[in-house]
């Protein structure tokens, strides 16, 4: 059995992440090393100068995926969207 | 058991009076809104930009609203969250509430507010009033640490 | 910081909007409304008179709101309450507060209903629908044991 | 140095307790006699049925003097308006 080619993901970043990085969204294929929402960080810093900045630090970024609150040590199996973004202020 | 996302403000005892309606059970209604404040940290603000995350909002919200549901015995809740560019003095959420008693609604807004600071996908960007005039100016409203203890007492 | 005690009704938004009106330090209004539930303990009233006492009321209701006032850190207050003959579904009495922040806002409604349900000189009298046509007919609403509770915890 | 003439005192009643009395207020003269608040229901209790029947759980009376709440063991000197009532329900 081979290895399936990756499926793209459409990521979104929000408030300054999205700032940083330059734009609202976009969609990659991650690799299939890519496993959790701290692997996945953590492949983003070294894409670029401006992922290397909107993650420099990784403990204040939030993440969704599908819409739904995750941690950082989540698995991306199943993600059709992962967003990043600052610690939310609703209300 | 409505959530509404939206760039229109919203008229407070219009909401009360359509959520009330016809509904003699009902002897305590509570409402919390939050108006944009005309000075932060820094200084005065000319104006307070809302983004937020179109689709998982919505979600978001309903999930803490059925929350709040289960816990109390609520005869109606209400959340509106505007987004978008606010200036000071304009509304920027509404939460309501309707029970029977008075407890359960003023807990169940309380409630209601506490998961919304810290759940909804939303977030804040201030212009200072020195920078008004440059296109994206400002700076990000921290997420309080307030907001986070606030929950714990919801914890069960 | 203003109480009233009338027969009229009132209407929320428009109270909330007069308080609010060009104060930008303001960043979180709390509502609370008593309403005549349809019914009682003994089953479906027809309507609800309230009594009290002219002038100890308003006393009464300036002392309550000056204890909230010296608590919490208020931008504006409001009290109406209703007294005479009203119907299910009729409000009853409303409380208003803002603050820059929600917490106060939220603790000082809180306080104030409590205050009231337990110091304000009224007396409810119900008329059960079986009743309805007899003069001065119903039952007078025994004061809550809860309510008595409820403001042990604003001792300090 | 004679004792003075009691100077009257306006009794107030509220809710069933007026009901029971029948009327709302009325001016009276209490004897010196009488210096608390208890005494003063006491006093009354013997006034007629309709004072017997109003005071009849002295415990569930609420009382306010010059529109205050007192508690029972209160002195009503200085009492220009007293009033009796069962306990409130504001709200």
């Amino acid at each position: 059995m081979t290895t399936a080619d990756p499926k793209p993901v459409k990521l979104l970043y929000f408030a300054w992440v999205r700032e940083k990085i330059g734009k609202p969204s976009e969609e990659i294929a991650l690799p299939a090393t890519v496993k959790t929402v701290a692997e996945t960080i953590a492949w983003l810093q070294a894409r670029g100068p401006e992922y290397a900045d909107a993650f420099s630090r990784p403990q204040v970024i939030r993440t969704a995926i599908n819409q739904t609150h995750v941690k950082a040590d989540a698995t991306i199996a199943g993600a059709r969207e992962i967003a990043f973004f600052p610690p939310v202020t609703g209300g | 058991m409505t959530v509404c996302v939206q760039t229109e403000d919203f008229d407070t005892g219009r909401e009360i009076a359509s959520l009330t309606k016809n509904n003699t059970n009902i002897g305590a209604v509570v409402t919390f809104t939050g108006t944009v404040r005309g000075h932060a940290e820094g200084g005065a603000i000319t104006s307070m930009t809302l983004e937020h995350y179109p689709g998982m909002t919505e979600t978001e919200l309903q999930r803490i609203e059925a929350e709040a549901v289960a816990r109390w015995p609520l005869d109606a809740t209400r959340i509106i969250h505007r987004y978008g560019e606010l200036a000071p003095g304009d509304n920027i959420v509404l939460v309501i509430t309707a029970s029977a008693h008075r407890k359960a609604a003023f807990e169940a807004a309380e409630f209601l507010m506490d998961y919304l600071k810290t759940r909804a996908p939303f977030w804040k960007k201030e212009t200072p009033a020195e920078l008004s005039s440059e296109q994206g100016a400002g700076h990000w409203v921290d997420a309080g640490d307030a907001d986070d203890s606030a929950l714990e007492r919801w914890k069960r």
